[in-house]
């Protein structure tokens, strides 16, 4: 899942300082469940900017709706009756839903009210932690199901670094050191051998570092 | 011989050699380079230069070298992976090389996190591994790692880091072979205070004969103080101290404590060169290379050998 | 500002916290009238929510009575419940309302006497603090019934 | 009438109808089986009713105690025959034949509204007997009278024809004969309650003569709201405010004086302290109270407490001393009373605007007749005989007593002995055959899901408790203007019958769809409206109670404008919300009809054995390795009575009944569930393996502990030990204590001291029961007893009087200036204060007895409280639900006390709440289903984003993903809580009846005021 965290309030103030009537976006997917920008969220962040304003002696009018998933234009569909009764938009879902918010109302400001960390798992409740960095090019086969990309911290192919002490990362004793997972792992397997085997010089291109990725399925298209 | 490397004749002539390591400054004052590396002088075989040591901003490893090359002696380039990816790095290598530095140590460097600039984004193009058999395959089949050829390709002779204290312990002798696998020609292992421990590994190391096929310099480092000591065992990851050395050195009145810190050493080299498979030693006195001569002396492994 | 009335909302829990505020009507214990009780069946069923449309809809002090630590008839409701309000007080701040405003008690059934007391000193400390800066004249959102 | 026979062929009599006989009744109905209540009055209530507020709440108790006078399942069996007594009775085979004598009321009871017209126009006619003034408001007793009419004594009318016309129902029944009436019991339960002694004959009172000397009851009815001054205080002589009242105590009691009784009538202390206490709350300093008093003798739970609240708090004088006199002061209505502080002072005189005189308790004549009807053996008291470990059962099988006619005692012990008799009479009427209980049939629900609210509210004054402080009729108004508000009304006593009545057609005749009651705690009152809107065809969940009184006039005395302003608000945060309440299902599981018994001393062996024999499963529980508890220390009792026979015996049946499984060596540890549904975990043998125990009902009976304070050389000395030893020592040591010259006791060790500020109520008469004892086996013996009051209440007191004729010498002492005790070898030397002749009294003692009484076992009450979560009292005891009317429940439903567990008391007492634990658990075990409430949380599967929050967040892992991939919450297993509905990241979860909107809407509600 996608995980998102809501940004500072002063942050989304300054954002909406000029407008008096603004369109609040949740969205009921991932962010929901992350605890950031589901309809509760909406509510507290409604509550939230509303007091603020208040304060100033300023009065904000603040429209709240939670899609379905912000990321599908169908869905943001669904902002159309509302949004020419407010200034702006303040999206509460990761950035792909706040760019499709965007995209469709070309001449309102849109702004985000969260930031999007990674995507990640839950740990338990109220704690996510980083899994995967979408690199394109899986390696999970070959380190027992742990993601050196995402989780080393110097994302290391090959091994630990000298920094790992006591099954955690130099970086932060809070992190614990991927190649040690992922060697207790192979063992578990017993498949230690796999280990030996260099993995070559990655190929980022199927990354980020390729520039904007997209997935076309001819068959659906 | 593969490479020009004094290094790597010191080594081929079945001398234990002797390097050390001197920071680069903070600046444009490339005096300060003069005045270590002098110190240094005829008291070790190389001279390693560190490349943002600690993720902290230097003059790069690269010019130092050079500066150090110009008084006439032999600098070893340090290079992590952490500020380059591999374009950057091949560049630097043929500038190197075109420089006549011609023996280098392949890290993937510490984390920013711990330098001057945490924010800064960590590249991590490459590993170590990676990294040493991409200078491999440049000095040997002659091409870079996108595979185009190198007009008169670098001859680097290739040095990697090994740290036997880090955990998993027991991943630490296949990480090895990994490198040597990889091409790496000698190894500077983290340095050794918990010397039992070194030679635990040096057994595993020697069990799959690949002290054959590297030369193995063990690092070493001498304690200014308790202070030093305290830190090293605590903050720096990696670093394995044991309490007796604590113990030992907090022994001895403060003025006293560098003396004793300098006979550790001392008595570490002595012990470790009787370790079948440790090929030479790496001292890395931080900040305080005036004492490197001394140390020299006193383990005996004065004078050098005039190769 | 010795004019000053602040509104006070209480929510209560059924089992501790509202019975202590009957207990302490029939010991006859008083306290100022500005506190409004909500019952709610635990401390854990306060959403985040009601205690901030509390806050805009112009309630100068909110405060969440739960059981004891421990004794909670649901468990942990009160520890949750101590928790979000915790996370709230950073949010009241963030806002500039200031998180002294809202506070989490806990009483068993029988300490009507406390709840008379908490009830005063908290009227008393909201008092000094004046009037809830935020006071809405009207909550102005409207949720919108889709998605 | 005349249906009877064929309607009913197993059921009980109750005979009395005062608040003893009322909870005996209801607690057979609620048990299942049915009732005949009779009182010779036209309706029942009894004392209680003319009391204006009870202690140490200081609540008027009606509120509490009406509710259950209209509990529906009330009609359906328990028949209420008012002018009525019993005129003849015979028994065979543990059946009674019975005539009953209803005098006729000459009103239709089906007719009359108590409109009140008769007594306007015929005021002579309406028949009409409490206290003082006999013409108070409505001629009916108390407002919510049930049964809710008027009776006419026609022998007074002299146009009857005139009076038919103005009643508007034709209620009035000109001709209406006495009937006869023969019916079968099965068992009978005695309440006819006691009256009051007269003070007229004790001429030193004046009583009669001075208008402004009045009776403890009188005052109460001057106090009262529903009283002759409509609760104002003002005198009878000048109808003026009086600024200095006085009370005297034992008048007509512990005295054997012609006219007066011998025995303490127990309630005395308390209700004057009480009187006192609302005198002065009502008129702060502009009043002065005092007491005239020979012991303090407030042993009952907590009343120590009040005692000191009386003291500090209230500034109430009290003076040990018995008045001399009280006279006229010369031209005035003024009354001055003379009285003697000590010895040898010479008597004052002190002038007072009013005197109030506590006059005891005597049983009536009618009794001794009713008792020769029945065969039922009298004391020498004339109260009802009983057997000395059988508390409520007469020397007559299947004839059980409760309340007053069993020894004078105070309301809590009233109600307990009620459900002890209720119980006892359920075993007569089992053998028989249970009578299945009818089910009650409800109206169809009306579907209001169509219509627009439209909402009735029905604000109570409750007497004094609402309207004494704020204008309800200024709350109806303002209700009334509310939006969608269709319907205002006050309704004085919302909770009467008469009221719910009412509201119920209001609701009819209006097309109500939802109601807000302005009144008391929901806690208490919220089923009772919610089963009077259902009659009415609504369901029950459409009901809001606004707490104008336990929250608002209670708590804000001293300011009444700011008390109605928030009543409107309250009001107005009820009917926002009500408004978008809807009606819920309520969800239904069978009912597991065992029962947990912690504790296996007297109580705990008494309510299990009681429920084995009623056919139930009992699981007796006991932390040590035997049972018995401290009754197994105890050789006799006060009366002399063996109590390790006793024991003997109940331990025997207990361990040898087939329907008990006694778990010795056991500790509870985990607890949960609800009533019919409890899993209980225990730890269980020397080995402490776990086990889980289901079942429906738990009973406490975890006992006390003996108190040992570390005082007085105890434990240091041998000639040192507590009354608990020396009972003992008594009785295995005859030839030591013959040898014996002095024996010295002191009172209230480690009791009513800071440390433990009550009293342990069992201390004194422990004391003069081994006094009395010495005194068998060694006349010659000295015996010193230093107290601080001497608190044998009820017939105690004649043992109290015993010993003092036999020579026990008695001194009091202040707790500033306690005995100095110090060894002499094998002797004790004792030196203390004689406070009449004030000097020093220095004695030499073979023995020093301590009454150490009883403390609460502080680690084992706060682990089960934790377990349980169960409210203790500051000292460690468990606290009733209402320690007043419902002093055998405890407030999480499903749990009852028995026995010192409650609070210090004789193992008859025990026995007694034993008994009535049992019969509380019977009137729950009756039904055969519980119903789990509608407060459940439910799902909108739209919104559910399937996080797993609320699945991780429940407290009892209810919530699941289901295989549609959205959180599921079965509502059975669901406790109601709303922690997932507070956590729910998507608002995707509603807990009912405290759903977002409505809580939102009660803030709206509020908010509106400052908008």
């Amino acid at each position: 899942m996608i995980t998102a965290e809501r940004k500072p309030l002063d942050e989304i103030i300054d954002y909406i300082k000029p407008f008096s009537r603004i369109l609040l976006v949740g969205c009921n997917e991932c962010v929901t469940v992350c605890a950031a920008g589901g309809r509760k969220e909406v509510g507290l962040l409604s509550s939230a900017l509303q007091m603020a304003f208040m304060k100033e002696g300023k009065v904000l009018d603040v429209k709240e709706l939670t899609l379905e998933r912000q990321c599908d234009p169908e869905y943001v569909e669904e902002l159309v009756p509302l949004i020419d009764q407010v200034d702006a938009v303040v999206s509460m879902a990761c950035g792909c839903g706040v760019q499709e918010v965007a995209k469709r109302f070309k001449e309102k400001p849109v702004f985000p009210a969260v930031n999007t960390k990674f995507m990640g798992a839950s740990e338990r409740q109220g704690v996510w932690a980083e899994r995967c960095q979408g690199c394109g090019d899986c390696v999970l086969g070959m380190t027992g199901g742990i993601c050196p990309v995402a989780r080393c911290s110097k994302r290391l192919l090959n091994g630990p670094c000298g920094g790992s002490s006591n099954g955690k990362c130099e970086i932060n004793p809070e992190v614990d050191c991927a190649w040690q997972l992922i060697w207790d792992r192979l063992k578990s397997l017993g498949i230690e051998k796999t280990y030996e085997e260099i993995v070559p010089a990655k190929d980022w291109r199927t990354s980020r570092d390729g520039g904007p990725r997209k997935i076309i399925r001819e068959d659906l298209a | 011989m593969k490479t020009e490397s004094v290094l790597e004749k010191v080594l081929a002539a079945g001398h234990l050699a002797v390097t050390s390591e001197c920071g680069p400054p903070r600046g444009a004052v490339p005096e300060k380079i003069r005045e270590k590396a002098d110190i240094l002088r005829g008291y070790v075989d190389a001279i390693n230069v560190t490349d943002n040591q600690t993720a902290v901003v230097r003059m790069s490893s690269f010019a130092a070298c050079l500066i150090i090359k110009q008084m006439g002696l032999e600098p070893i380039l340090q290079m992590v992976t952490r500020d380059r990816n591999r374009l950057a790095m091949q560049s630097d290598i043929i500038g190197a090389y075109s420089h006549g530095i011609n023996t280098m140590l392949c890290l993937s460097g510490d984390h920013p996190c711990f330098g001057d600039h945490p924010m800064a984004a960590n590249v991590y193009d490459l590993d170590s591994i990676q990294f040493i058999q991409m200078v491999r395959k440049m000095r040997d089949e002659g091409k870079f790692q996108g595979g185009d050829d190198i007009l008169n390709p670098p001859k680097m002779f290739i040095g990697a880091a090994a740290n036997p204290f880090a955990d998993p312990f027991e991943l630490r002798v296949p990480r090895l072979a990994k490198k040597v696998k990889a091409g790496a020609d000698f190894i500077q292992t983290q340095c050794v205070y918990n010397v039992e421990k070194f030679e635990k590994w040096m057994e595993g190391v020697r069990e799959r004969g690949l002290h054959e096929k590297i030369s193995i310099l063990a690092g070493v480092t001498p304690m200014k103080s308790v202070g030093m000591a305290r830190y090293m065992k605590n903050k720096v990851p990696g670093m394995d101290v044991p309490d007796e050395l604590v113990k030992r050195i907090s022994g001895v009145p403060k003025d006293k404590q560098a003396e004793e810190g300098i006979k550790i050493c001392v008595e570490t080299i002595e012990h470790l060169r009787e370790v079948d498979g440790v090929r030479g030693f790496h001292i890395m006195a931080i900040e305080w290379e005036q004492k490197v001569p001394e140390i020299v002396e006193r383990a005996g492994l004065y004078p050098r050998p005039k190769i | 500002m010795d004019t000053f009335e602040p509104v006070i909302v209480a929510f209560c829990c059924h089992y501790c916290a509202y019975t202590a505020a009957d207990m302490a009507g029939t010991m006859r214990y008083s306290y100022p009238p500005n506190v409004y009780i909500i019952r709610v069946p635990c401390s854990g069923k306060v959403d985040a929510l009601h205690i901030m449309k509390a806050f805009q809809k112009g309630a100068d002090g909110v405060y969440v009575a739960g059981c004891l630590e421990g004794d909670c008839h649901f468990k942990t409701g009160n520890i949750k419940a101590a928790h979000m309000v915790a996370y709230l007080k950073g949010l009241l701040d963030e806002i500039g309302i200031g998180a002294e405003r809202l506070e989490m008690f806990t009483m068993s059934a029988g300490m009507g006497e406390r709840f008379a007391r908490i009830a005063t000193d908290f009227t008393e400390r909201i008092r000094k603090l004046g009037p809830n800066p935020a006071k809405a004249g009207s909550d102005k959102t409207d949720k919108v019934a889709v998605g | 009438m005349e249906t009877y026979e064929d309607k009913y062929n197993n059921r009980a009599l109750v005979i009395g109808g005062g608040i003893g006989g009322i909870k005996a009744a209801l607690d057979l109905a609620e048990g299942g089986k049915n009732v005949v209540l009779i009182d010779k009055a036209p309706s029942i209530g009894g004392l209680m009713t003319q009391l204006d507020r009870t202690f140490p709440t200081n609540n008027c108790d009606l509120c509490t105690l009406s509710p259950h006078l209209a509990e529906s399942g009330r009609e359906l069996h328990i028949d209420l025959l008012t002018l009525t007594e019993l005129v003849d009775a015979d028994s065979e085979g543990g059946k009674f034949k019975v005539t009953l004598k209803t005098s006729p009321r000459f009103i239709d009871l089906s007719r009359c509204t108590a409109c009140g017209d008769c007594f306007k126009n015929f005021p002579e006619c309406v028949r009409f007997t409490p206290g003082l003034d006999h013409r108070a408001p409505t001629c009916m007793r108390y407002p919510q009278s049930t049964p809710y009419a008027y009776s006419i004594d026609m022998a007074k009318c002299k146009d009857v024809d005139a009076l038919g016309k103005v009643c508007p129902a034709n209620a009035i029944i000109p001709d209406d004969k006495e009937k006869l009436l023969e019916l079968e019991f099965g068992s009978i339960i005695l309440a006819p309650g006691a009256e009051l002694v007269d003070p007229r004959p004790l001429e030193v009172y004046g009583y009669g003569v001075l208008p402004n000397i009045v009776t403890g009851l009188e005052y109460e009815r001057i106090l009262s709201a529903s009283g002759p001054t409509l609760g104002e205080l003002i005198r009878p002589s000048d109808k003026k405010q009086p600024k200095k009242i006085a009370w005297i105590q034992c008048v007509g009691s512990r005295s054997v004086k012609e006219g007066c009784v011998s025995y303490c009538s127990s309630a005395c202390c308390m209700y004057a302290l009480k009187e006192a206490i609302v005198t002065k709350e009502r008129f702060q300093n502009d009043i002065e109270t005092a007491i005239f008093y020979m012991d303090m003798r407030t042993s009952g739970k907590d009343y120590e407490l009040y005692l000191q609240r009386a003291k500090e708090e209230y500034g109430i004088r009290l003076v040990r001393s018995r008045p001399e006199s009280v006279e006229r002061e010369p031209g005035t209505d003024n009354l001055s009373i003379t009285y003697t502080i000590t010895e040898n002072t010479l008597p004052v005189r002190e002038n007072f605007d009013m005197v109030i005189l506590s006059n005891g308790f005597r049983i009536s004549d009618d009794l001794i007749g009713l008792a020769e009807k029945l065969g039922v053996e009298l004391n020498e008291h004339r109260f009802a005989k009983t057997g000395a470990f059988e508390p409520v059962a007469t020397s007559k099988h299947g004839i059980y007593v409760c309340g007053l006619f069993e020894a004078p005692k105070d309301i809590p012990e009233t109600m307990v002995q009620a459900s002890a008799a209720a119980c006892m009479a359920m075993e007569d009427l089992q053998s028989e055959g249970a009578s299945k209980k009818p089910e009650e049939e409800f109206p169809p629900e009306r579907d209001v899901s169509k219509e627009e609210p439209r909402i009735g509210v029905f604000v109570c004054d409750c007497g004094y408790n609402i309207a004494g402080l704020i204008n309800t009729s200024e709350m109806v108004d303002y209700a009334g203007k509310l939006p969608q508000v269709a319907v205002s009304e006050g309704v004085g006593y919302g909770c009467s019958r008469e009221s719910l009545e009412h509201i119920q057609q209001v609701i009819q005749e209006e097309k109500l769809n939802r109601v807000v009651i302005g009144g008391c705690s929901p806690r208490t009152h919220e089923t009772l409206f919610q089963d009077t809107i259902r009659k009415a065809g609504l369901n029950k969940y459409l009901v809001e109670i606004a707490n104008i009184r336990d929250q608002d006039t209670w708590v804000h005395l001293d300011r009444a404008s700011e008390a109605s302003d928030k009543a409107k608000d309250l009001i107005r945060m009820a009917v926002t919300s009500v408004a978008l309440s809807h009606p819920l299902k309520e969800h239904v599981l069978p009912m597991n009809k065992d029962i947990l018994v912690v504790g296996g001393g007297v109580a705990g062996m008494t309510a299990a054995l009681k429920l084995a024999d009623g056919g139930f499963k009992v699981y007796l529980v006991e932390k040590s390795g035997e049972l018995g508890g401290i009754a197994r220390t105890i050789r006799k009792t006060l009366e002399g009575e063996d109590v390790q026979h006793f024991m003997k015996d109940l331990i025997e049946r207990t361990t040898n009944h087939k329907n008990i499984q006694v778990l010795t060596k056991s500790m509870i540890v985990d607890h949960t569930g609800m009533p019919g549904l409890f899993t209980t975990g225990l730890q269980v043998g020397p080995r402490m393996f776990y086990r889980q125990i289901k079942h429906g009902v738990t009973i406490l009976a975890t006992g006390a502990l003996a108190n040992r304070p570390r005082e007085y050389l105890l434990d240091e000395h041998e000639a040192v030990m507590t009354q608990l030893d020396l009972d003992g020592f008594l009785e295995d040591h005859k030839d030591k204590v013959k040898a014996w010259k002095k024996v010295v006791m002191i009172q209230c060790v480690g009791s009513r001291c800071p440390e433990n500020p009550n009293c342990s109520r069992i201390c004194c008469q422990s004391a003069i029961k081994n006094a009395l004892r010495l005194l068998d086996i060694n006349p010659e013996i000295q015996i010193y007893v230093l107290y601080r009051d001497m608190r044998t209440y009820g017939f105690q007191e004649d043992f109290y009087r015993e010993a003092r004729k036999r020579g026990v010498l008695f001194f009091r002492y202040e707790p500033d200036d306690s005995p100095k005790v110090s060894g002499r070898n094998e002797r004790v030397e004792v030196i203390f204060k004689d406070p009449i002749l004030n000097r020093e009294i220095t004695v030499t003692t073979d023995c020093l007895a301590l009454s150490t009484g009883l403390v609460a076992d502080e680690e084992d009450t706060e682990d089960l409280a934790m377990i349980f979560h169960l409210p203790r009292t500051s000292d460690g005891f468990f606290l009733e639900d209402h320690v007043k009317l419902r002093p055998v429940d405890l407030p999480v439903p499903g749990f009852f006390i028995a026995g010192t567990a409650h609070s210090p008391k004789t193992i008859r007492e025990s026995i007694a709440q034993g008994q009535a634990a049992a019969g509380r658990a019977q009137t729950l075990l009756a039904r055969d289903t519980i119903n789990l409430g509608a407060t459940v949380a439910r799902v909108d599967s739209e919104k559910c984003a399937a996080c797993l929050i609320c699945v991780r967040a429940c407290p009892f892992d209810v919530p699941f993903i289901n295989a549609d991939g959205y959180s599921e919450i079965d509502p059975a297993k669901c406790h109601g809580c709303g922690i997932c509905a507070a956590e729910c990241p998507a608002k995707a979860i509603q807990l009912m009846q405290y759903e977002d909107d409505q809580i939102m809407a009660k803030l709206d509600g509020l908010f509106e005021r400052i908008a």
